[in-house]
């Protein structure tokens, strides 16, 4: 009984969150989505009898691989929502109608199996559940475990060459960043010093509040162009901020 | 209880189905496929119990490492062709067509 | 019971190819790790090519001296049989050729990190970097080649079929030039790879469900005895075979291969048009003949849809590229076609089994060589930017380099299967398997989707030999030694399998004779 | 009389009748592959080859006549031509091949001689003489053949021998055309020759005359009347025979010695000879030969018809032929009776005929090859040979008593009327209308008034030319009684084609011979009336209906336009059409389509992954679809 | 000896021969020997052959690829033996007449010439091959040096129709193909040797589909209607030289093979389409030749003739006389000749003038008598003038055919009619009239031109007189073949007393 409340509960979650990793704009949302199905997941093989997997599910999906789509997803921008218009034409109409049938008839199909009960773990599972999974593993899976280092190997090899730079000329020092700084000034007019940081007040404490220069007006400098963007969209920009934006753009 | 397990597997296996093909993001895209998987090691370790040997639970741990290293590499590559293009979204990269 | 383990038997001697393989492959990322960069490559290409010359040995030594084994290796893992030692053989040889290619010019990206057109790929193209990580990572695809046909159950095929693709998305984003295509190529090739080892795995999934076991031989005897559960078996198996004739590329799930072998660097796309299609083609007969053999009554007429639409669609989709390398991704397109009418020509009797068998095998021999060589010619027709893939380009190419367009023109005749070109006894013996298996009608529909095919193969060599070669046609670069042997190799083997094919015939039939080990 | 039996024979001048053929074929050969190197004497070589071959003829005949006349049926053995089908062909030397020999060869060496005078100043002589020897050979395998297929070969090859030989102005096109309508012509008689001989090989599975006749009276009446009308047909093309007729007004295209030899004397009564030859199939078959005399009525009448009507002397005399031969066809329609009338009219007309188109010729060399009647006139005096030799003829061809053409013409008639009144009696209307248009033919060229254009200056012929006239002439006026006075020559032919029941006797004034030459004398005064007297206008005026439809020969070339031309065209230009459109069409519409749906199909490959996803999705869905029905069947 | 492995082998030795020579012109005097070396080699041969002796003489058979069941299998009947001597006889003959082809659009003499050589040994292996797929692959392998030929050589069109060709050929050769293994697998004798496949067909039905597989191919090869279009198109490309091997050769492989095959391997099938096969022969005989008079091109309307002459063959097949089939054999024979003649002839004079269109010509009859002449010689072959060879072929094929289908046959013999229409009135558009002014400073034949029409011309006339020798080889052959299809020839209705019996 308890094992069927609790599927009914996990069902319901992990399929409302599989939806909303779906059809969430936002990227962050929807791997945030993927982290409930998982989650709720490794509850259910625990109900089942895999409390090992249980762990492997939190541990390596949900703490590995979900923390490695959240940094790519930060990498990539995680302002960034996507626009749910469809540009391929039928594209949606005919992925709902294959889903849909698709899963009808898995789920048709399954469901009319006359499937009997369970054997249960019992048996298997008399030495414990990791030892009976290592038993198997080492013996009769011993092979394709061993291969599966060649997929890691693959993996980080795979890693480097697409991310990995190496340097063929020594590193610049400080020293040498501050004379680069200050020749640009000199033929340029660069300013050599940092940018100014965000207005801090007592109403205020974030980074989405320009600086105000001196006669109290705003410092272009210290606008943070992503979030005055962000703001633009959503209508809550400050109209000295935006002022101030559009002089910039009609400056160009 | 199988037969339910089973169907819950069935439905996120279809709801990531349908997710690859109307999410642009690359990245949700291969959630998406992420969560088919999962579907897969759902189905696993159901089964595992419904035929009472462990190879289920083996296969769906092995999943699991394969999945890792997909990951690392799709998302390698998902990172590359984004720099190059600045942009996320798998209808831009359609070059190669027809 | 008190927690001891048996240790596994492992038949290491059995295994040795594809160790040695992967054993080069971790050499190599070594290598990769700890020697300077100007000796990588001077130690990598002697590592990676002995290492598939010494697995062939191993392999030939296996079949010759040791006899063929009866029994799966490793537990039960790896089955080394017949046809799975001439399918390594195969593949190792292909590999060997591609290498070669790998290696004869400069295909691959300076800095793969790098932006394209950005300074720092400037500076790297300036500076000649090289990946030279591309040959351990060629090892490991090779490996997963491997094992891929010879796994005897369906989580070492999984694993096998991600060893064996992950390497190959990464590969196929590397090309120097059109360094957009190439990763669109990339992650086209990941995504849908991806998506589809998902419909794989949970075919394997169901079938495990009702077998109760994922291995091959365990699943055949369920198929007769388990009753009820039909639906699983039924969905399981179609879902198994998703992922399976996705990697050959069948329609309709073969939209990918155009894009990825136009994107990837072309000796890549020679590896996979020969070495991938051999081993998926390996892995696709084992599971439908081993594991879903008492199920034939049933896979045989889906197949058969499956093998007319993928000839048709390779066929007539060809007839309109304009770009060689699509043309030839459509052109394999179809030939996994004809194959698939060679796996669909089982029968009950071990003979026939065995005649279509010999017949699939020899055709993949007979096509992977005959396709390495035609890559290999793309990679010697250059423009400026690189290889001249358009077909307007290659006009007059006999005029101009009449040795290198004949080559190119006999190999398109042994696509088109004229006689008297490996390419004609392959499709000979797939269909005489055909017909004796009584799939009569099939063979017409391959044999229409042949002559229709023949049309874009003639149209090349109309384009190189009848049309007046283009005022500032592309250049032909004098090929490596690499790239010359590759090609050479390519002719000898087209030739020689179409004029005297009796001992590869006699290989082939030994082979498969012996049919799987279960 | 049951014709002969058939012997094989070897030795003596019979024995080596081959040559016959063979001398005229090798001096063909050496003219034609020799060129210009054989220009200087190719004409001489002509004319001794057909002389040589005469001079066997003769001596052939001669070893002939000293046989008995039940074994004057000499058959030599040559090789074997198609094995299986005409294995050991020969010759067959008997009466009715012997004088069809003496008439080719004699008139034909005449017409050789008089073309060396007539063609002195034609560059491509040699050519001609080629051809003529090339024609003499081939009609004498016609004749000497002892098999149809031999005898197809030598049919064929005097049809190309005319056709080449009206062709020899080839630069002229209506030369041309008028050598391509022959032949084509001659090729519709050729294709029922042709039917006719398959179905007698069909039948008796020989083509040998001696193996088939003895054999025909085995055949069923339908198949011999078959074999007869078949034979007819080939028999009308060649003898220009309604309704194959219309070829021969346009031969005369050919130089005149070609029209004589050619065109009147030989190659045109190859059709009497197949019919006398076949004789014994045409006896059995009645309906076979009812057909026969009606065609040769037919063309006796119309022949006549379109000969009053022509201004161009040579069109005149070739309705004239065609008019005669038609005679000719009817005679051996007949039977027995008719067949040594047939003959000897054949022979007589090869003189006569022969005499007027050389005369014909003359007086177109005289006046610098003018053809018009209406532009002749009172030629009389200006050629006083060609004159006398030519009235010669014309005498023989009305049949002025005592003359050739008085007994064997009238012999026709006769035998016509005793067969057949109404036959009979058109045979004498066709006899009154010669004697006027032959008479407005003489009237116009040597009487009358000087009509003559520009720069013409007659004047005889040189020797070479009138000799041959002369020798004609001399044929002309006796060769007639010679051959009909006491059955002579039908009791030579008789071993080759039997002899009738009752052996006619000559009546020299029989009702139906003072008829024919009452009306003939009608004739002939009207036509001095009409041409001799009164002025002849140089302009053709336009005349009756009846004037214009014998003008137009009857209209058989508007028929033939109308029935044949018009529709083949359209039938040519629609079968082309069908070719390129139609079949073509589906070939191309079918790779177009292929390509079409090429084009159309690869728009499938978006280039969106999503897409593609989407397709191993659905291809997923009906994968498992697909094995769902096929498991549960 | 091995007479035909050595004639196969010199012509392939001497194709590689000629592209390692250096010089153009040493080339085509080293490919002239070599085919008249063959020619030798062929007559010598043919002179051994005893008419009366086994059905298969020279016969030679190599295990090629026993996994198959294929055998290197070759020798010649009398049928095989006059193809390979006309094959042997045009090589020469076409190897002279294309002296200066190559050179014309400034294309590799040597490889032109190294392809004839290949050619001449595929036809060569072809007509002599007794195992049933060594015959299938030199039928198709012969596509592709044509296929050169055509479209590296030919005229303007040239791609287009060496692609049509080609096609429509393979096309032909996929369908034989599908047959060849269902024939092998249902026969179940593990062996393509014609001679044991003959009679293992036994079930009718079964025999119809394979005979269908079989002739579509050879009806696409002949080529009989309606599948003839891409003949006019093929042969009006083709250099001179290729299109007679093309038409002269290559295309009675069609015919050939109706005769060997789809009649020997299937001879209830056989007997059962007969109907339909000289239907459709009857068709292309006038059909063709209406085409034929409405061309404007005149290697077209000789394409169409040819058509027009392949009805007749085809015919003659299916008539299944002996006089009709030894006819047809003696057709493909003569039509060789007759239509080499006729391409060769008219591709002299399309050289001179540069066109092929008959309305560019006119009156060439006074400039060039010679080449007019032989034209007009070789014009009457092609409408089968008695004493031409071509006119005892005809004359057979009519005459075995009215024996067993009188219907056919005469509508068959209109074509005689139109035969002479279509040549007549080319010849008169072209040499006829007055002479254009196009045409006034033509060349008439040179020497090397006289050399290649002689010979022909001289055998057209020979074998017109005297087709004695080769209807001996042919006969025996024929009767054979009709036996074993177990039909025999009509009785005469009235039995005649042969004479000498």
């Amino acid at each position: 009984m308890g094992e069927s409340i609790t599927f009914w509960v996990l069902a319901v979650v992990s399929v409302i969150a599989a939806l909303g990793l779906v059809f969430s704009r936002r990227a962050v949302y929807s791997a945030l989505m993927l982290g409930v199905v998982m989650l709720s997941l490794a509850v259910l093989y625990a109900v089942q009898d895999a409390p090992f997997l249980a762990a492997v599910q939190i541990i390596v999906y949900t703490g590995a691989v979900m923390m490695l789509f959240l940094f790519v997803l930060m990498l990539v921008g995680v302002d960034s929502s996507d626009s749910l218009v469809e540009t391929i034409r039928g594209q949606r109409f005919w992925a709902i109608v294959a889903g849909l049938g698709f899963a009808a008839l898995l789920g048709l199909g399954i469901g009319n199996t006359l499937i009997a009960a369970p054997k249960g773990l019992a048996v298997a599972n008399q030495n414990g559940n990791v030892p009976s999974l290592a038993e198997l593993i080492f013996t009769r899976h011993v092979f394709a475990f061993e291969v599966t280092s060649a997929l890691l190997i693959t993996a980080a090899l795979g890693a480097m060459v697409l991310a990995h730079r190496e340097r063929t000329e020594p590193k610049p020092t400080q020293r040498d960043l501050s004379r680069a700084r200050f020749v640009e000034f000199g033929r340029h007019g660069k300013n050599p010093a940092p940018l100014p940081g965000p207005g801090t007040y007592a109403r205020h404490n974030a980074i989405d509040m320009p600086a105000l220069l001196p006669d109290g007006t705003v410092s272009p400098l210290s606008v943070n162009r992503v979030i005055a963007r962000h703001e633009a969209e959503e209508g809550t920009l400050a109209p000295e901020v935006a002022q101030i934006l559009q002089q910039e753009e009609e400056g160009k | 209880m199988t037969t339910h397990y089973l169907v819950l597997s069935a439905l996120l296996f279809a709801i990531g189905g349908v997710g690859v093909l109307v999410r642009r993001n690359a990245i949700v895209v291969f959630m998406c496929v992420e969560l088919m998987l999962n579907a897969c090691n759902l189905a696993f370790v159901t089964f595992a119990r419904q035929n009472g040997n462990l190879d289920g639970q083996v296969i769906a741990f092995f999943v699991m490492i394969v999945a890792a290293a997909e990951v690392v590499i799709g998302l390698a590559i998902i990172v590359t062709i984004f720099r190059t293009r600045r942009s996320a979204s798998v209808d831009d990269a359609s070059l190669l067509k027809y | 019971m008190n927690g001891t383990i048996q240790a596994p038997t492992i038949e290491y001697a059995l295994l040795a190819p594809m160790l040695v393989v992967f054993g080069a492959a971790i050499v190599g990322v070594l290598v990769e790790a700890f020697a300077p960069r100007y000796l990588r490559s001077a130690i990598h290409v002697p590592l990676t090519l002995l290492s598939l010359a010494g697995a062939f040995a191993l392999t030939i030594w296996q079949a010759a001296a040791k006899g063929i084994p009866t029994k799966a290796a490793a537990m039960g893992a790896v089955a080394v049989d017949g046809p799975a030692l001439f399918i390594w053989g195969t593949i190792l040889v292909l590999a060997f050729v591609s290498v070669l290619l790998i290696k004869g010019e400069d295909h691959f990206v300076a800095a793969a990190s790098a932006v394209p057109g950005s300074a720092e790929e400037e500076q790297a193209l300036h500076e000649g970097a090289a990946h030279s990580e591309i040959y351990p990572l060629v090892l490991f695809a090779v490996g997963g080649m491997l094992l891929f046909p010879a796994a005897n159950d369906l989580l070492v095929a999984f694993v096998a079929l991600e060893v064996m693709s992950l390497p190959l998305y990464l590969l196929c984003g590397l090309a120097r030039r059109r360094r957009l295509l190439s990763q669109e190529a990339a992650v086209k090739y990941f995504l849908l790879g991806a998506f589809s080892s998902a419909f794989f795995l949970y075919g394997t999934a169901l079938l495990y469900g009702y077998a109760g076991s994922i291995d091959l031989a365990k699943i055949s005897t369920a198929v007769g005895s388990v009753g009820g559960q039909d639906t699983l078996l039924y969905i399981g198996a179609a879902m198994l075979g998703v992922g399976l004739l996705f990697k050959i590329g069948a329609a309709p799930f073969q939209a990918w291969k155009p894009d990825v072998y136009q994107g990837a660097p072309t000796p890549i796309t020679a590896l996979m048009a020969s070495g991938t299609l051999v081993a998926a083609f390996g892995a696709l007969v084992r599971v439908f003949w081993v594991g879903l053999g008492g199920l034939d009554w049933d896979w045989r007429p889906v197949l058969y849809g499956v093998a007319i639409l993928t000839m048709v669609v390779g066929a007539v989709l060809a007839i309109t590229q304009t770009d060689i390398k699509r043309m030839l991704a459509y052109s394999s397109i179809a030939h996994g076609g004809f194959l698939l009418v060679g796996v669909i020509a089982t029968g009950k009797a071990a003979a026939q089994n065995a005649s279509a068998l010999s017949g699939i095998l020899f055709y993949l021999v007979a096509y992977g060589f005959t396709t390495v060589g035609a890559f290999a010619v793309v990679t010697m027709v250059r423009d400026a930017g690189g290889e001249a893939w358009h077909l307007s380009r290659w006009a007059g190419l006999g005029k101009r380099s009449p040795l290198l367009a004949g080559i190119f023109a006999f190999f398109l005749l042994a696509f088109a299967g004229i006689p008297l070109t490996s390419g004609f006894f392959g499709k000979y013996a797939v269909f005489q398997a055909a017909v004796s298996g009584g799939a009569l009608p099939l063979v017409i529909v391959g044999v229409v989707a042949s002559a229709v095919a023949a049309f874009f193969y003639v149209r090349v060599i109309v384009l190189m030999f009848f049309s007046d070669p283009a005022a500032d046609g592309p250049s032909i670069v004098l090929p490596s030694r690499g790239t010359a042997a590759v090609v050479g190799l390519a002719v000898l083997a087209t030739v020689v399998l179409g004029v005297y094919p009796q001992p590869v015939l006699d290989l082939a039939h030994s082979a498969a004779q012996s049919l799987f080990v279960r | 009389m049951e014709p002969a039996e058939f012997i094989t024979h070897s030795g003596g001048a019979i024995g080596v009748a081959w040559l016959m053929i063979a001398l005229p074929l090798v001096g063909a050969a050496v003219l034609l592959l020799g060129g210009r190197r054989t220009d200087r004497f190719g004409h001489l070589l002509g004319v001794v080859t057909a002389l040589a071959s005469f001079v066997v003829a003769v001596l052939a005949f001669v070893q002939l006549l000293g046989f008995a006349p039940g074994e004057r049926r000499r058959g030599i053995a040559l090789y074997d031509f198609i094995p299986g089908m005409a294995t050991k062909v020969g010759l067959l030397v008997d009466p009715l091949s012997i004088s069809f020999c003496l008439l080719i060869t004699g008139v034909g060496s005449l017409i050789h001689i008089y073309s060396i005078g007539y063609m002195a100043h034609d560059p491509g002589r040699r050519r001609f003489f080629a051809y003529l020897n090339l024609f003499v050979a081939a009609m004498l395998l016609l004749v000497l053949a002892d098999n149809y297929v031999a005898l197809f070969v030598g049919w064929e090859g005097v049809g190309l021998a005319s056709y080449l030989l009206i062709g020899f102005w080839q630069h002229k096109p209506s030369a041309a055309t008028a050598a391509k309508k022959a032949f084509i012509v001659n090729r519709v008689g050729d294709f029922g020759l042709l039917i006719g001989i398959f179905t007698i090989f069909a039948t008796f599975h020989s083509l040998k005359f001696a193996e088939v006749f003895p054999a025909a009276h085995g055949a069923s009446q339908g198949t011999l009347t078959a074999i007869g009308l078949l034979l007819l047909v080939g028999a009308c093309g060649k003898s220009a025979q309604l309704p194959l007729q219309s070829w021969l007004l346009d031969a005369m295209e050919g130089p005149t010695p070609v029209s004589a030899l050619i065109h009147a004397a030989t190659m045109v009564t190859a059709g009497v000879y197949l019919i006398v030859r076949s004789g014994v199939i045409f006896q059995a078959a009645e309906t076979a030969q009812l057909v026969v005399t009606i065609v040769g009525v037919a063309t006796l009448l119309a022949g006549a018809i379109i000969g009053t009507a022509k201004d161009d002397i040579k069109k005149a005399l070739a309705g004239s032929t065609m008019s005669q031969i038609g005679y000719m066809v009817l005679a051996a329609g007949i039977g027995p009776a008719g067949y040594a009338f047939a003959i000897a009219h054949l022979i007589t007309h090869g003189f006569f005929k022969a005499d007027l188109f050389l005369g014909a010729g003359s007086v177109m060399h005289a006046m610098n090859d003018e053809v018009n009647m209406r532009k002749y006139g009172a030629l009389r005096k200006a050629m006083p040979v060609t004159f006398a030799t030519f009235l010669i003829g014309y005498l023989a061809i009305i049949g002025f008593p005592l003359l050739s053409g008085y007994f064997t013409k009238d012999g026709i008639i006769e035998t016509a009327m005793e067969h057949n009144a109404i036959l009979g009696w058109l045979a004498v209307l066709g006899a009154g209308i010669t004697g006027f248009y032959m008479s407005r033919l003489v009237f116009m060229t040597f009487f009358g008034a000087k009509r003559w254009e520009g720069d013409a200056h007659p004047h005889e012929s040189p020797a070479v030319m009138t000799w041959p006239l002369i020798i004609l002439s001399a044929g002309a006026i006796f060769l007639g009684g010679f051959l009909i006075v006491g059955n002579r020559f039908m009791t030579f032919l008789s071993p080759a084609v039997g002899l009738p029941e009752h052996l006619p006797e000559f009546n020299p004034v029989s009702l139906t011979g003072l008829v024919t030459l009452a009306l003939v004398a009608v004739g002939a005064v009207f036509a001095w009336f009409r041409y001799g007297a009164a002025e002849v206008p140089a302009v053709a005026p336009r005349g009756s209906f009846l004037t214009a439809f014998a003008r137009r020969d009857l209209y058989g070339d508007a028929l033939n336009e109308a029935l044949f031309m018009r529709p083949g065209q359209w039938l040519t230009r629609l079968a082309v059409f069908f070719d390129n459109r139609g079949i073509d069409g589906v070939v191309n519409g079918l790779a177009a389509g292929i390509g079409g749906s090429s084009g159309r199909l690869r728009r499938i490959q978006t280039g969106f992954v999503r897409s593609y996803a989407l397709s191993i999705f659905v291809g997923a869905a009906l994968l498992v679809g697909a094995w769902f029905v096929v498991g549960n069947l | 000896m091995p007479w035909l492995s050595t004639l196969i082998g010199v012509s392939v030795l001497g194709a590689l021969g000629v592209t390692l020579v250096r010089n153009d012109k040493l080339a085509k005097q080293f490919t002239l020997a070599v085919s008249l070396v063959v020619l030798a080699l062929t007559v010598a041969m043919a002179v051994q052959f005893s008419p009366n002796g086994d059905k298969f003489q020279f016969a030679e058979t190599y295990n090629w690829i026993p996994a198959f069941g294929v055998h290197y299998g070759v020798a010649v009947d009398g049928i095989a033996l006059v193809l390979i001597l006309l094959s042997a006889v045009l090589v020469p003959i076409v190897v002279l007449a294309s002296w200066h082809d190559a050179e014309a659009g400034k294309r590799s003499v040597r490889t032109y010439f190294s392809l004839i050589l290949v050619l001449e040994a595929m036809m060569i292996g072809v007509f002599a091959a007794t195992d049933v797929f060594l015959f299938y692959v030199f039928f198709e392998a012969m596509l592709i040096p044509m296929y050169f030929m055509i479209g590296s050589y030919g005229g303007a069109q040239r791609s287009y129709a060496a692609v049509k060709f080609l096609l429509y050929s393979l096309f032909g050769g996929l369908l034989m193909l599908v047959a060849v293994i269902a024939l092998y697998s249902i026969a179940g004798k593990g062996t393509f040797m014609f001679s044991d496949l003959v009679g293992t067909i036994q079930d009718v039905t079964t025999q119809k589909w394979l005979f269908l597989g079989f002739f579509i191919a050879f009806a696409i090869k002949a080529p009989l209607w309606p599948f003839h279009t891409w003949l006019p198109d093929a042969a009006a490309q083709a250099p001179a030289g290729a299109a007679v091997l093309l038409v002269g050769v290559l295309d009675k492989v069609g015919t050939y093979g109706m005769l060997r095959f789809c009649l020997e391997l299937f001879p209830e099938a056989a007997k059962f389409f007969t109907p339909l096969v000289i239907t459709l022969s009857v068709i292309g005989i006038v059909y063709g030749a209406i085409v034929a008079i409405g061309q404007t091109d005149m290697k077209r309307l000789i394409a169409y003739t040819s058509v027009s002459h392949f009805g007749f063959i085809a015919m003659g097949v299916f008539a299944m006389t002996t006089n009709a089939g030894a006819g047809a054999t003696l057709y493909m024979v003569n039509h060789g000749f007759s239509t080499g003649a006729l391409f060769l002839i008219a591709g002299f004079l399309i050289n001179r003038r540069g066109s092929q269109y008959i309305a560019d010509y006119g009156g060439v009859q006074k400039v060039a008598p010679v080449l007019a002449g032989t034209f007009l010689v070789a014009g009457l072959s092609s409408l089968s003038l008695p004493g031409l060879s071509t006119f005892v072929s005809e004359f057979m094929v009519l005459a075995g055919t009215y024996e067993k289908h009188l219907v056919f046959a005469v509508i068959a013999a209109t074509g005689v009619i139109l035969a002479a229409i279509y040549i007549l009135w080319m010849y008169q558009r072209t040499m006829n009239g007055p002479t254009a002014e196009s045409v006034k400073t033509l060349p008439d034949l040179n020497a090397r031109e006289k050399w290649v029409v002689t010979p022909l011309i001289a055998l057209l006339l020979v074998f017109g007189f005297y087709p004695k020798p080769l209807l001996d080889v042919i006969h025996p052959a024929v009767k054979d073949t009709l036996s074993s299809v177990s039909v025999t020839d009509p009785a005469p209705a009235v039995p005649v007393a042969k004479e000498g019996q």
